[in-house]
């Protein structure tokens, strides 16, 4: 029955797949401003334009661009005629109008980026963020409690931007403790990747530990409240047991959810800490990608966005009836 | 043979709005090692703060003054860390509302196990094991795979038969055990009975046993605590308590009770 | 008259083990009943035989895996819209387990007013005073109309249970072991309270229990269940006097009762 | 200069430097550029802009091209490839070039008339051929000719041997040696750079070579060991090696360059923010910039289409109320701004400094009551929602608030801004925008802007819509003048005649301040190439630092 | 039970005697009603004060530095309360009392319409479970399914000028609501099978009642801190839009486009960032406070 279930939930993945990339793909390619105008540039006239669309392909009825586009990613397309012919392998997202890449290259050579900077931030944020909340939620109403929530308060009134740049203030350019951040790889120089990464992670972790703290907070405090976590103590558990079994699963649970959609998110690029930090990931890319009107990249990154999230909401689902059995049992 | 347990004028009090209510005054009581005492009273007179003060498992804001000795040692104003390690293992209790008092999020075998771990250590598989058993002693049916049902699965008996189950797995050598045969139907509360007669004698257990059935106290108590409105109105052996009580509420408890035996209300039958 | 009738009532459920391996267990098996018009049907029992499965099933708050329920004469299995709102109007629960049952974040005031709200009806003098008016028919001090549930003790909270089922005119309660946990001085009060309204206003009960002296006050007719089943059912008489089935008379002969000596001696002083 | 319309304030010139920057730079070391936005294309035929014409000079050798030092040298046509800026025949219509000794591409090809034929021709390709038009609009092609990839040779340019090229131009064209500076004209080896692959891997004629590029990363450059130094008068090419990090934010790129950690002293940034203009105060510190025009001149168009701006009074007493000093504050003060006055600005060749309407509101008034507007009228200006032209817009709201005018602004999102402005139905009133000369001279000024018949449906940069007779005809008079110098002094009057029909609001002309590293040497602005800092020229004072 | 009789008249009352003893709950909401007052009366602030809140003052700013405002602490004086903004000179008190109208009214409800939409399809679609469950939450993951702030631009940018504030709202509301849909939707999911919901079923209650009268409460530790938060949340939306060209139109003040614009000047004229920062962090800080002490006050009961 799982198996099915989880069958259901696939086809529907790429049903909204197939529906993001139609809307993407109508939104981009009929509202947004004309690619050919902004490559014509100053001197233009409508002939270079229309030599522009049939290069660019735009000259084509839009649905035979967007089953065209469609087609690309699971067979490949040829783009080009004769010399400048080329072939695009499956999964085939089309060429930058821009700077004519390969789109899917561009995004592969970008999500390590973006990967790195989701996945530190989160295993940053979960540990602070759950940290300070059950804290905050045993020491209810001690000083302790008060700053801890005081300051995640504001943490989260802090926009991403000024915190990023107040970060770099003080750390780089007045104490000096972090060089500017330069996107290196790992193997390339570890002591410079984590320096470099540690204020994007701790520029995105803010935010997010915030609330989590203040959730995590909220729900441990309910959670303690109940008569089995007078059980639990009853039964003379370690307070560290108490805590993590008996009180966080209760108080997680609701937050898997979010945990799942944020990072979800956040793995298809965070847009203003990549660009503020100047990393290459695919949240600079997608700003860039807005800015310059390049409708194969934004497609591609609404739709690896798009992949992530359902696929993470997919996972929260399957995650959360194994998280609370009362849910599993009757969820027919 | 000194006394297991000795609460002094134990009294709890708890602020409100109006100013601060004491829910336990001045009980004081003693319970020796292979003796139950039962606690009987009204609803709400404070029976259940006075268990929960001895475990010192009170609800937040609540204060204690008075004395709760246990093995000769004072429970009372002790450090949280040192009471953990003698719940469980030297003190256990069973609770009255089984269903919210287990945790809805595993199966009632963890539960189990859990406990036995943080006091005896070992394997879960042990321990897994000694719960199976701990459930086949309160005679719960197919204690195998019942292991592995989550609290919701059971009936209101079967629940409360796994907070027995969980409370005696340590062999504590004082339990407290606030109404856990309500929900029991009678052959299952008699041999409930019988098992916990049996660990006490076997193990020297002392015995905390709140009820509203009276009939049940007189079977297994020595000695009797009556309560009301937060007072310690009676306090004797079962014996005198039942056969001369002394206070006009023991009196007139022993009256309400309802018999078998009793002529039924013509009225209602007509 | 007949209020309700259960025809083959059979509850089964699946659960899943660790591996997804499923298992069917026949909680009530082919349950047949009617309770009549100002009657009530005690259900007694053994713990886990399907008693509140059974009251959960009558009360229409799970659906039946087979079997049909008739309630005033009309066909209720399958009741929609507003023949179950007409439905819930006349039948009332009180639940087994006090705590879980009241909603952690509503005041009892809250609590109690609820069902008038749900159901649109608005008592004379407002609806507060009929809550407060309902606290103080079950014994409770109707100043506390403003505490939330986990401020009361376990048999307060099981009042708080019944005082709802009360708050509209039911014509069915169904009471699951409403007052195991009420001691017996205020336990006779609320049965004095049951048997009044059922003497004046005609109501009708389902009463879960296992205190067989109280099902003998109050019942007419008695259902015994053993393992899903309905062994005996009969009018309490014939049912307490002479028991047809071998598991009514271990149940009757496990009833625990006073020490006779004590209890002499006490009537003796009076 | 300034192609890709997002980035129309592009080309230009600047002033020269003295000081620390200034010095002459050593041989050898590593000069690192930090940049917010890679380049467009490394393939010539594609990339036009400011930034980009600067890079390519590095890497790729034309016929012709601007000569290298710090003011009017900049802008000066000399010959790169070719040993003289070509012989104009037939009244300037066919030109005849040839090419030095000694000259070889990166892969060992010699570069010899053929390959300056297949680099000319690559312009016309439908996909390559997207950056300056020049080669098209210039050169004579056989109808619908696309390129030597689809097409084959183009017929119409002579190779008659090795070293001579020949070319036949549409029109006589007096300025073909300066369009010829442009990179689209450059030569490569016969038959390479099909598709994008000059775009990744580009075949240097300069002085270096790519040497890794990592799209909106990182480029790095190396010598180019086919480049003889004695084939090439202009370029220094003193360091070794060039570094570019992109994608890194404007507000970073000045701490970096203010804080100076590690070999950020041998690092050049883009153009300040206003926001940091207070802090390179401190003389230490202001010893390390550069400071000069873009080259351009930000204006508003008043869309002469519409009523009441069809009324030539009206048109003129908006220039009057306006204060071109607030305009000049929002865009970030005297620092980094110079009032405007007339259209072009003062980097080009022939231009004549004048103000023809002086801030005066008591003028604009008259002359709004004379055409029957006493009462203003409401005006809804095109802008973009970037900071600097939201408070230019709003600089002129509040001027024109004095004399009744009701300014609606309306924003219109950057990356649609030139399309919706450059579409005649689309268009509002009036818009603030700016436009940059290709080169420094008139001829890519003021044609494009108020020559009535290249009002196009798409793509029309006449934002004014002006269609005056009188104008039209005095450009196509200036346009077959075969003195430069003759031609530019026109252009020079031509910009008075404009402005007596007030079309354009001339609001400010941009300036830049560049804070390099210490150890930058040989660094002064470029006039050609939006007052950034010639590459050519630039090196490390210490290399070995 | 031994205690004085004494009734207070409601738990409305009750509520409110307990809020206004606490001094956190009290100077919030003074804090609050300033700033809702100061958006009313941002005219009659202009007119007492004499500056327009686009009014520039190019005097009082250094325009050969790049425009940083004279004197010390971003120009504060008599003339300008709050100082003024760099570049230009505009008076930031009257950008402040203006910006609050717009940022406050898009926040404010913004919040309100994420909160509507999100508790009552989450609880709808943890409720039923079946297929209202699985339409609501297909819905859910569509919506999310689009990175946010990149279609909020691709749309802004293409709806006609119109009301901005207004489709601001919808626009940020509609692809605000699933986030928080899908924490209720799984809370309600836990919350449905507890007993209490069942009791209240028995009573009578309809569906509607059950979600919104009992599981509701049991949701408001979670909503409060996301509601809460919301709020910076979509003042910061705002600003990253209206700084993107989509948002609220230029020259209209915002509190975020103020923030977002004082970025570059954190070094040289901090104060222009700590204003109107400030007044964020504390606007916030107040909404959580009251809600904190509200729910507090509700829980209290009669204890403590
Ligand atoms: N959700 C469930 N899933 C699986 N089994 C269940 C579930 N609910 C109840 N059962 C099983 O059904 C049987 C009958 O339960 P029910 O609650 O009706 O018993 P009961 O007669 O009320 O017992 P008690 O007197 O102990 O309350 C029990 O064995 C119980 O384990
Ligand atoms: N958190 C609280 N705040 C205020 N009063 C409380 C609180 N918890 C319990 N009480 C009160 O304390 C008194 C004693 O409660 P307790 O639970 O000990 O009663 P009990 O004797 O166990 O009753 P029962 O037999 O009904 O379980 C009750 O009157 C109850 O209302
Ligand atoms: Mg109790
Ligand atoms: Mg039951
Ligand atoms: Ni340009």
């Amino acid at each position: 029955m799982m198996a099915r279930y989880i069958a259901g939930r696939l086809a529907w993945v790429l049903l909204i797949l197939f529906l993001v990339c139609l809307f993407t793909f109508i939104i981009f390619f009929t509202l947004q401003p004309d690619p050919a105008v902004m490559i014509c540039g100053k001197t233009c006239t409508q002939e270079r334009i229309n030599e522009i669309h049939a290069v660019l392909g735009l000259d084509e009825p839009l649905l035979t661009q967007f089953f065209g586009f469609l087609f690309g990613i699971f067979a490949g397309r040829d783009y080009g005629q004769g010399a400048n012919l080329v072939h695009c392998g499956a999964p085939c997202l089309g060429y930058s109008f821009q700077t004519g890449q390969s789109v899917w290259d561009m995004v592969v050579d970008r999500l390590p980026v973006s990967a790195t900077v989701a996945i530190g931030a989160a295993v940053l944020w979960l540990l602070i963020g759950i940290a300070a909340g059950l804290l905050s939620a045993v020491k209810e109403g001690t000083w302790w409690d008060r700053t801890a929530m005081g300051l995640a308060l504001g943490g989260s009134s802090v926009p991403n931007y000024v915190l990023a740049l107040a970060l770099q203030y003080v750390l780089v350019v007045q104490l000096q403790v972090l060089p500017f951040p330069r996107a290196v790889p790992f193997a390339d120089d570890p002591v410079v990747w984590f320096q470099s990464y540690l204020m994007p992670w701790i520029v995105l972790a803010t935010g997010y530990a915030c609330l989590y703290s203040r959730l995590t907070r909220a729900n441990v405090i309910d959670t303690l409240a109940e008569n089995f976590m007078r059980t639990a103590r009853s039964k003379g558990l370690s307070p560290a047991l108490t805590m993590r079994r008996h009180a966080l699963r209760p108080a997680l649970t609701p937050i898997a959810t979010i945990f799942g959609m944020d990072f979800a998110a956040l793995l298809g690029g965070a847009l203003i800490t990549e660009t503020v930090f100047g990393l290459n990931g695919v949240g600079k890319m997608a700003a860039d990608s807005i800015y310059k009107n390049d409708q194969p990249v934004i497609m591609a990154v609404t739709l690896l966005a798009a992949f992530f999230v359902v696929v993470g909401n997919l996972v929260i689902d399957l995650v959360y009836t194994r998280l609370d059995p009362r849910v599993r049992i009757t969820a027919k | 043979m000194s006394d297991l347990l000795v609460v002094e004028d134990l009294t709890v009090t708890f602020p409100t709005t109006r100013g601060p209510v004491d829910v336990v005054k001045g009980v004081s009581f003693t319970v020796g090692r292979d003796e139950t005492v039962g606690i009987v009273g009204e609803s709400g007179s404070g029976k259940s703060m006075t268990s929960l003060a001895v475990m010192g498992l009170l609800p937040k804001g609540a204060r204690t003054s008075g004395s709760i000795r246990l093995d000769g040692t004072e429970l009372l104003g002790r450090p949280d860390r040192e009471l953990r390690r003698l719940r469980g293992d030297q003190m256990s209790m069973i609770f009255q509302d089984p269903l919210s008092s287990l945790n809805p999020y595993y199966t009632v075998g963890l539960q189990i196990e859990e406990m036995y771990r943080a006091h005896r250590g070992g394997s879960r598989a042990a321990a897994r094991k000694v719960a199976v058993e701990a459930l086949r002693q309160v005679d719960l049916p197919e204690p195998e795979r019942r292991v592995d049902y989550y609290p919701h699965q059971f009936s209101g008996g079967q629940r409360q038969r796994v907070m027995i189950a969980m409370a005696l797995v340590c062999s504590p050598a004082l339990l407290i055990a606030d109404e856990p045969t309500t929900a029991l139907d009678v052959t299952v509360q008699a041999q409930i009975l019988k098992l916990l007669a049996g660990l006490r004698q076997e193990r020297g257990m002392g015995m905390v046993f709140i009820t509203h059935d009276l009939a049940v106290i007189s079977s297994i108590a020595t000695r009797v605590l009556v309560m009301r409105q937060g007072e310690q109105v009676e306090y004797g052996t079962a014996e005198q308590v039942f056969a001369e009580p002394r206070h006009d509420y023991t009196r007139m408890l022993l009256e309400s009770i309802p018999r078998i035996d009793d002529p039924v209300d013509g009225e209602v039958k007509a | 008259m007949t209020l309700l009738r259960a025809k083959d009532l059979t509850k089964r459920f699946v659960s899943r083990g660790p591996l997804g391996a499923k298992a069917e267990f026949t909680a009530v098996d082919q349950v047949s009943f009617e309770v009549r018009l100002g009657e009530t049907l005690a259900v007694v029992g053994e713990s886990g035989s399907g008693k509140s499965t059974t009251a959960r099933m009558i009360a229409k708050l799970m659906d039946p895996s087979e079997g049909a329920l008739e309630f005033d004469g009309e066909d209720v299995t399958h009741a929609k819209g507003a023949a179950l709102a007409r439905f819930r109007a006349n039948v009332q629960v009180v639940f087994q387990d006090p705590f879980s049952s009241l909603n952690p974040r509503h005041t009892v005031e809250r609590i109690l007013m609820a069902p008038l709200d749900y159901q649109g009806i608005a008592p004379d003098g407002g609806r507060r005073a009929h809550a407060k008016e309902l606290m103080e028919r079950v014994g409770l001090n109707p100043d506390h109309s403003l505490r939330y549930p986990a401020q009361f003790s376990g048999g307060q909270a099981q009042r708080i249970g019944i005082a709802r089922a009360l708050a509209v005119n039911p014509k069915l309660v169904i009471c699951d072991e409403a007052v195991s946990a009420l001691d017996v001085s205020v336990q006779a009060q609320v049965i004095e309270l049951l048997r009044r309204l059922q003497r004046e206003s005609g109501f009708s009960y389902v009463f879960i229990a296992h205190d067989l002296a109280v099902v003998r006050q109050i019942a007419q007719r008695v259902a015994v269940m053993s393992k899903g089943k309905i062994v005996e059912l009969g009018d309490a008489e014939q049912v307490f006097g002479e028991p047809r089935h071998d598991y009514t008379r271990t149940l009757l002969a496990a009833i625990p009762r006073i020490n006779p000596e004590w209890d002499r001696r006490r009537r003796e002083k009076l | 200069g300034g192609g890709g319309g997002a980035a129309a304030p592009g080309t230009g010139a600047g002033t020269g430097a003295s000081g620390g920057p200034g010095a002459p730079a050593a041989t050898g070391g590593t000069v690192r550029i930090l940049a917010k936005a890679d380049f467009s294309h490394l393939d010539p035929a594609r990339g036009f802009d400011g930034g980009v014409n600067n890079f390519y000079r590095l890497i790729y050798r034309g016929l012709t091209m601007f000569g290298a030092g710090p003011g009017a040298e900049g802008t000066k046509i000399v010959p790169d490839l070719a040993t003289d800026t070509g012989t104009p025949s037939d009244g300037g219509k066919t030109w005849t070039f040839k090419l030095k000794d000694n000259l070889f591409f990166e892969d060992g090809s010699p570069i010899n008339s053929e390959s300056v034929k297949f680099g000319f021709s690559r312009s016309f390709d439908p996909e390559a051929g997207i950056g300056s038009p020049y080669g098209k609009l210039l050169l004579d092609a056989p109808k619908d000719y696309k390129g030597p990839y689809l097409d084959g040779d183009l017929k119409t340019i002579e190779t008659p041997d090795d070293k001579t090229v020949v070319f036949h131009l549409k029109k006589p064209f007096a300025d073909f040696p300066s369009a010829l500076a442009l990179a689209n004209f450059t030569p490569f080896p016969k038959g390479t750079g099909a598709g994008a692959a000059f775009d990744t891997k580009p075949i240097a004629s300069g002085p270096y070579k790519v040497a890794s590029y990592q799209r909106g990363a990182s480029l790095k450059l190396e010598r180019n060991p086919q480049w003889k130094r004695e084939t090439d008068s202009v370029r220094a090419a003193k360091p070794d090696a060039f570094e570019w990090t992109f994608g890194l934010d404007p507000a970073t790129i000045d701490e970096r360059m203010l804080a100076e950690q590690g070999t950020d002293t041998d690092a050049i940034g883009p153009s300040i923010q206003a926001a940091t203009v207070a802090r390179v105060q401190a003389p230490q510190i202001k010893q390390r910039t550069l400071s000069g025009l873009n080259g351009c001149t930000t204006y508003m168009g008043l869309n002469t289409t519409k009523k009441p701006l069809d009324d030539v009074r009206v048109r003129q007493a908006i220039n009057y109320a306006i204060n071109k000093d607030t305009v000049v504050a929002g865009m970030g003060g005297g620092a980094l701004a110079a009032k405007g006055t007339s259209i072009q600005p003062p980097t080009v060749a022939g231009r004549v400094d004048y103000d023809p309407y002086p801030y005066n509101p008591e003028e604009a008034k008259k002359l709004l009551a004379e055409a029957g507007q006493a009462d203003g009228f409401t005006l809804t200006l095109d802008t973009r929602p970037d900071p600097k032209m939201a408070a230019v817009a709003v600089a002129i709201q509040d001027a024109l608030k004095q004399v009744k005018i009701d300014v609606k602004i309306n924003n219109i999102d950057t990356s649609t801004y030139y399309e919706v402005i450059g579409t005649p139905a689309q268009q509002h009133d009036a818009a603030v925008t700016g436009w940059c000369p290709d080169w420094a001279s008139g001829a890519t000024f003021l044609p494009p802007l108020f020559d009535g018949r290249n009002i196009t449906a798409k793509g029309n940069s006449n934002l004014a819509q002006i269609n005056d007779k009188g104008i039209n005809q005095r450009i196509d008079e200036i346009a077959a003048m075969t003195d430069v110098q003759a031609a530019n002094a026109a252009y020079g009057e031509l910009d008075k005649q404009i402005m007596k029909e007030a079309p354009i609001v001339p609001l400010a002309y941009e300036k830049l301040i560049l804070l390099v590293g210490s150890n930058i040497a040989g660094a002064y602005q470029s006039n050609s190439f939006s007052g950034g800092i010639d590459l050519i020229s630039v090196g490390l004072a210490k290399p070995t630092k | 039970m031994a205690v004085v009789a004494y009734s207070p008249s409601t738990s409305r009352a009750r509520v409110t005697s307990a809020l206004l003893r606490d001094r956190g709950a009290v100077l919030s909401t003074a804090f609050l009603s300033l700033i809702v007052l100061m958006a009313i009366c941002a005219p009659l602030i202009s007119a007492i004060t004499g500056h327009g809140p686009n009014d520039f003052d190019t005097a009082a700013v250094n325009t050969d530095l790049g425009g940083v405002p004279h004197g010390s602490l971003g120009g504060i004086s008599a003339e300008h309360l709050l100082g003024v903004e760099p570049q230009n000179g505009r008076d930031i008190l009257a950008r402040i009392a203006y910006g609050a109208r717009v940022s406050l009214l898009i926040a404010a409800s913004a919040t309100v319409l994420t909160t509507l939409l999100g508790v009552v399809l989450g609880m709808l679609a943890g409720f039923y479970q079946g297929w209202v469950d699985q339409l609501i939450c297909r819905v859910m993951d569509f919506l999310m399914a689009f990175p946010a702030l990149i279609f909020m631009i691709a749309i802004l940018s293409s709806l006609p000028q119109g009301n901005r504030p207004v489709l601001l709202v919808l626009v940020i509301s509609f692809f605000g609501w699933p986030y928080l849909a899908r924490v209720v939707r799984g809370q309600t999911m836990t919350l449905v099978n507890r007993e209490f919901v069942e009791a209240a079923r028995a009573s009578g209650a309809s569906t509607g009642a059950l979600v919104f009268k009992e599981i509701l409460p049991n949701l408001r530790s979670s909503l409060i801190v996301m509601t809460t938060l919301a709020v910076p949340g979509y003042v910061g939306t705002e600003a990253g839009l209206s700084f993107l060209g989509v948002g609220v139109q230029p020259p209209t003040p915002s509190w975020g486009q103020m923030i977002f614009s004082s970025v570059g000047w954190y070094a040289v004229d901090p104060m222009y960032f700590a204003i109107p920062g400030g007044f964020l962090f504390l606007t916030v800080l107040s909404m959580t406070v009251l809600g904190d002490r509200l729910r507090a006050a509700f829980d209290a009961g009669e204890a403590s």
